[in-house]
């Protein structure tokens, strides 16, 4: 469970201020994976680095499991370090060392018997999958191993967090979809609470359970994946199920919906509803119909032909638990 | 042939080669040997008493790089040479020969590589460093953990560089009473006309300048898994 | 001062079947030849057995004798000591002179000292006293007038009262003279060190001026740190001025670029 | 129009022999943007290599208007290359040189006065929007305005044909959009003829007339956008408009089918006209309805209920110009 | 004070360094413009006849880089210059002074100044060169108008470095008859034990050393765009 509370973090430069974090605020429960997308600038980096404490927070604080890292002192920030595991970009390996060596580095820090350590670097080598790389360098590895080899050694101090700052920004797709999918295990087997920090929807759509959109150091939109998707005006919802192309050139005339649904009414068959309901033809114009998490989400834009009844057809919809957006009207 | 014969002949190849060679290696050796044990720490110490280092220090920075290395580096080495005989008189007991040279030699190349070495070492990562800060380790640990074995190849090739820039100082030393091949080179070789010791003293220079390369190289490879 | 008596306990410490070693830094010619003469032929039998490191430049044997890597040496003037004395306080004592090096004026360009033309380049030797013996050289020749101890190349050029021919001098390290003598047309003279002459395979044909030998000043002498003459430091000094040492230079430097003084 | 003609290109590496181009022919008519995609190792840089001529090709030719290229002499390459004018990756433009001089580039070479140089500098630049750019380096400029400064700098030579090499990949999104809009536009004033080598597929859907599969040294699969797509076996189909997600874990019973409708057809309401032809309702499970090119797409998974009379409602929907793909049946 | 009484009353000082000051500029001046004009072809050769390069000739390429630049560099420049002086006698007439020991300053320098220009044209990006190739460029222009105005910034960093390293070899020729302040230093300072001449000669030459590099750093950052 990690808390933030009004962090705040303002940086001087020159006689220039500049609030990089301006009141953060965030509550994750255990066990869930939260992503915090955000623009260029938005404060992510910022976000990273007073959680880490590697910068220390103007104001605010951060909790793990209820204990405090960022006012403690300076001699205690190194164990407090230890609460939340890390998970870099460009894995920010040790080239000099071997995988076990690089898992073992932080338990290497506290002085823990060789032995131990052993134990302890086979059971997270097999945790990730590379237990036949454990003699193998950095450079011998590919992005994805390295990116699994960051994930070791960033549970070998059995933190409680797991902070992921753009974990899979520089792999390719396939080994994206390896990487979330143990991130995902992990926190299933370790119940480990994880942030993710990206800038790419599809991270967010296949791997979190919630969500927060950080703008110029605010938290501005923040909620379980299902809830933000479901709010059609919602900023999440359009950049994580958005409307594929733009209308066509010419079409048929007609009145044109944009449909958002979810969760159980997804799987209902809603076009057809309509046509039977009032006798007439849908026509999809664009959209998209995908599952995220543990739901269905479909974002269609339909075409009815003219004269339809679009009061009765829209009351219809919304019974039926479905939001609609009217795009134009003929 | 003429040149052939002096070979086997020339008393100053036949008897004073070997013994010039040794005491180059000497000075060489002894003069390295100080340079990294005191230009390494002082390497790691521009890098981190500077801006955005592990343990920022102003005005320590300022006194050791913009005074210290950078007044010593650009002092030519043949005048620091001359102006540093009586230390080297005061240090070790004698001016003359390979141990005496070694102290001007020393003086002489630690803020060079000092200098090497902080750019070897501000050529790891700073997300390296981070990680290690994010796993709990102290400052020393940094050093000692992450920034000196992440930069040893960088470190090999700084020294063998340095080791180089001996061996040509080492020559020049050899004009003032330093020992060693630059001394037979130029009283033999120079003064006395003999262009057999000449060339084949700057044939054992370059050879030796090679291997210390090859050398170095082949080392730095080694320790290089990135 | 120290003079070459000894004393018996002294004779009474040196033992020729277990010699004492006397580390002596010296130029290489003569004085090493004259060692090495003494090492070979007189040292053995007196008890001594000399170690001796050839030195071409004329600071580090100072230098060297004062920091106990040397016990003498073997390779100076009394004019320089005193000078070497004065600027870093050494506290040394020598013995009697062993032999003069005369300086020698060599012209490639000049048959005659009193051809020399205005503006002539004139090679000379960097350290303060030879340049100077150099310089009274040309003076006793009547190329400059009124010098005075303190006058160097330095303050003789452009002073032309002093330096009436407006002679241009470079100076350079003493075994560096003949070489660049050999090599330059450019030099019109170039005083250079007896000691030199034969190394360099000079052509004495092209010597227009020499200093004279008869009351030289410059004489070469055993130099120890003062209080420090040991026995066989004291033996040394004697053999240096054996009738043994005076035929062995006259004999061995027959075109007069080494004389004994004694 | 660009004609490549069975060209072939081996390298000798060692005593091993890599064939990189094995075979490939192609024909683009003038004023058509084409697509070349190709994974890893495909041959792609390879081609570009042997289009551009800095690489000769083993045999094969390539013709720009009838006027053979690859087979000129040596002496000729030079005014040859000027033929294909070429958009890179990194834009690879000259650091020390502005906007206009970089732009000015091509005609310095060939030693065109200085007046004629400005002109027709001054206009390229307005065609690439950077007109108030002129002075600036490329450092002073953004991801996407130096790559309309490569643009503009590749068609100062006249070329006949437009070669882009991965023009888009080093930009973000919207920066993508723009330049691709800018491509096309440029396409149409000067109705050249463009080639454009890429990784993504959504450079192909947004830009292109028609693609070409490289793989393995070889054009394996072919065609306009329109048709490629259409043909639910193809490889080129699948990666343009692929079926978002997997099938939920629990279905309610009955037949999956996933159909493929293009072109006019699409903007038919074909979910209603099953509804309400055979009275039942039909659920979209996923899928998306796209508009590429000219062309409506839609790739949808439906889901009829159990009792559905299978046969018939493939029929009626082959008949109305449907793909139609069973999934699952139950 | 007596230093600063010194200072003014000095004729080492008052007349010497002076001209000795303008000597070492002549010195620099001389062998630094001769470096550049024949290092830098030479640098350029070295980068275009290596494998990749625009014009591959493995036999002059093993000839210029493995044979004269790595051997010439491999010579410590003591031993270079006392064996040259012949050379400067044939080709300008003397062996004494600032002129004479240009000729060895500039045969000493070339190889590290062309190894630094081919250093620096190498940093030039394969596709800018592809680009300028593909536009379609001869060799010459991609020398002239991509290679060489491209990394300029680093030939001019290159140019710093080889006139700071030729100030340092500058002073060590003024112990074998080159003039300059080495020859001050050596001569007047050394020789003389005159502390003051030394101590204002190594002033004079840090602050050469300084002002060569912040004038070479502001030129190479005026004529960086990148
Ligand atoms: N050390 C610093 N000094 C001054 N300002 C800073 C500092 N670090 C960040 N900022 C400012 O804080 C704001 C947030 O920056 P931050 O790097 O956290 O953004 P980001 O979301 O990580 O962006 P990106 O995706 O580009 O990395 C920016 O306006 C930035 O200029
Ligand atoms: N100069 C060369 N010498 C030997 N083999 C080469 C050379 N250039 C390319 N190849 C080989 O030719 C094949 C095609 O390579 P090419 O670079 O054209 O692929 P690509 O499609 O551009 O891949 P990528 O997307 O990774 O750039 C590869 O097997 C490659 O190893
Ligand atoms: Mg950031
Ligand atoms: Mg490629």
């Amino acid at each position: 469970m990690i808390t933030v509370t009004d962090l705040r973090k303002v940086y001087q430069q020159g006689d220039r201020t500049v609030v990089a974090l301006d009141g953060v605020s965030l509550h994750v429960e255990a066990g869930q994976i939260h992503g915090i997308i955000g623009h260029s600038g938005a404060g992510k980096s910022t976000l990273v680095r007073c959680l880490t404490l590697l910068d220390r927070p103007t104001s605010g604080s951060v909790a793990v499991n209820n204990k405090e890292l960022a006012n403690v002192s300076d001699t205690d920030l190194r164990t407090a370090r230890r609460r939340i595991g890390m998970v870099f970009q460009h894995a920010n390996l040790m080239d000099s060392r071997t995988t076990a060596q690089n898992v073992a580095f932080p338990l290497e820090l506290i002085g823990t018997p060789k032995s131990t350590i052993n134990e302890k670097v086979s059971a997270l080598l097999e945790l990730v999958g590379l237990t036949n790389f454990a003699d193998a360098y950095p450079s011998q590895l590919s992005g994805g191993q390295r990116q699994r080899v960051g994930i070791a050694r960033a549970l070998s101090s059995d933190p409680d967090v797991l902070l992921c700052d753009e974990p899979t920004s520089a792999l390719d797709p396939k080994t994206t979809d390896e990487i979330l999918a143990l991130i995902k295990s992990v926190r299933d087997r370790l119940n480990l609470t994880v942030l993710i920090i990206t800038h790419e929807m599809n991270v967010v759509k296949q791997a979190c359970d919630s969500v927060s959109l950080l703008e110029a150091g605010r938290i501005v939109e923040h909620g379980d994946i299902e809830k933000v998707v479901a709010n059609p005006a919602g900023r999440l919802s359009q950049a994580l199920l958005p409307m594929p192309g733009d209308l066509p050139a010419q079409l048929p005339a007609g009145t044109v919906l944009d449909l958002l649904y979810s969760g159980a009414s997804a799987a209902e068959p809603i076009i057809s509803s309509i046509s039977r309901t009032f006798n007439l033809d849908v026509n999809v114009l664009a959209g998209s119909v995908e599952n995220l998490g543990e739901h269905q989400f479909a974002h269609l834009r339909i075409q009815l032909p003219e004269g339809s009844d679009i009061n009765a057809i829209t009351a219809h919809l919304i019974a039926n638990g479905v939001a609609v957006t009217l795009k134009e009207a003929k | 042939m003429d040149f052939f014969n002096d070979l086997m002949t020339n008393p100053g190849i036949t008897k004073a080669m070997w013994p010039a060679f040794l005491e180059t290696l000497q000075m060489v050796g002894i003069s390295g040997l100080f340079t990294v044990v005191v230009g390494l720490p002082l390497g790691i110490l521009l890098l981190n008493t500077a801006k955005g280092g592990l343990t920022p220090n102003r005005g320590l920075n300022v006194l050791l790089s913009g005074i210290i290395v950078n007044i010593t580096r650009s002092i030519p080495f043949a005048i620091l040479m001359v102006s540093l005989i009586p230390l080297a008189s005061a240090l070790v007991g004698t001016s003359l020969g390979p141990i005496a040279a070694s102290v001007s030699l020393t003086i002489g190349t630690i803020p060079f590589f000092a200098r090497l070495v902080e750019t070897a070492l501000r050529d790891v990562s700073a997300g390296k460093i981070d990680a290690a800060l994010v796993m709990g380790s102290t400052r020393m640990q940094v050093v000692r953990k992450v920034l000196v074995p992440e930069a040893m190849p960088g470190i090999i090739a700084a020294t063998t560089t340095t080791l180089v820039t001996l061996i040509g100082y080492s020559a020049m030393a050899g004009l003032v009473g330093g020992g060693g091949l630059g001394r037979l080179a130029y009283n033999y070789g120079f003064q006395r006309y003999d262009a057999t010791i000449m060339i084949v003293t700057i044939v054992i220079i370059v050879l030796l300048v090679q291997i210390v390369q090859v050398l170095g190289d082949w080392f730095a490879r080694l320790v290089d898994h990135r | 001062g120290g003079g070459a008596a000894t004393t018996p306990s002294a004779e009474a410490t040196l033992d020729p079947a277990n010699p004492t070693v006397v580390k002596v830094g010296s130029s290489p010619i003569p004085q090493a030849k004259i060692l090495q003469y003494i090492d070979d032929n007189l040292a053995k039998d007196a008890g001594i057995d000399l170690e001796i490191t050839e030195i071409d430049d004329y600071l580090t044997p100072n230098i060297a004798l004062d920091d106990k890597t040397l016990d003498a040496n073997y390779f100076q003037t009394e004019a320089y000591l005193a000078d070497q004395v004065k600027s870093k306080g050494y506290k040394f004592e020598h013995g009697k002179g062993i032999h003069v090096e005369p300086l020698t004026v060599f012209s490639k360009t000049f048959k005659d000292i009193a051809d020399v033309t205005e503006g002539s380049v004139v090679l000379l030797n960097n350290d303060p006293v030879n340049q100077l013996r150099g310089l009274r050289v040309l003076e006793s020749a009547g190329l400059l007038t009124g010098l005075e101890d303190t006058d160097s190349a330095l303050l003789l050029d452009g002073d032309d009262v002093k330096n009436p021919k407006k002679l241009v001098f470079k100076e350079v390290n003493s075994e560096q003279v003949p070489k660049f003598y050999a090599e330059d047309k450019t030099i019109g003279l170039a005083v250079i060190n007896g000691n030199y002459i034969v190394q360099a395979k000079l052509n004495l044909d092209e010597v227009v001026a020499q200093e004279s030998a008869i009351d030289n000043p410059n004489a070469n002498f055993l130099t120890w740190r003062e209080g420090e003459e040991t026995p066989a430091i004291a033996k040394l000094e004697e053999l240096l001025h054996s009738d043994e040492v005076r035929d062995y230079i006259k004999k061995t430097w027959t075109d007069g670029s080494v004389v004994p003084a004694f």
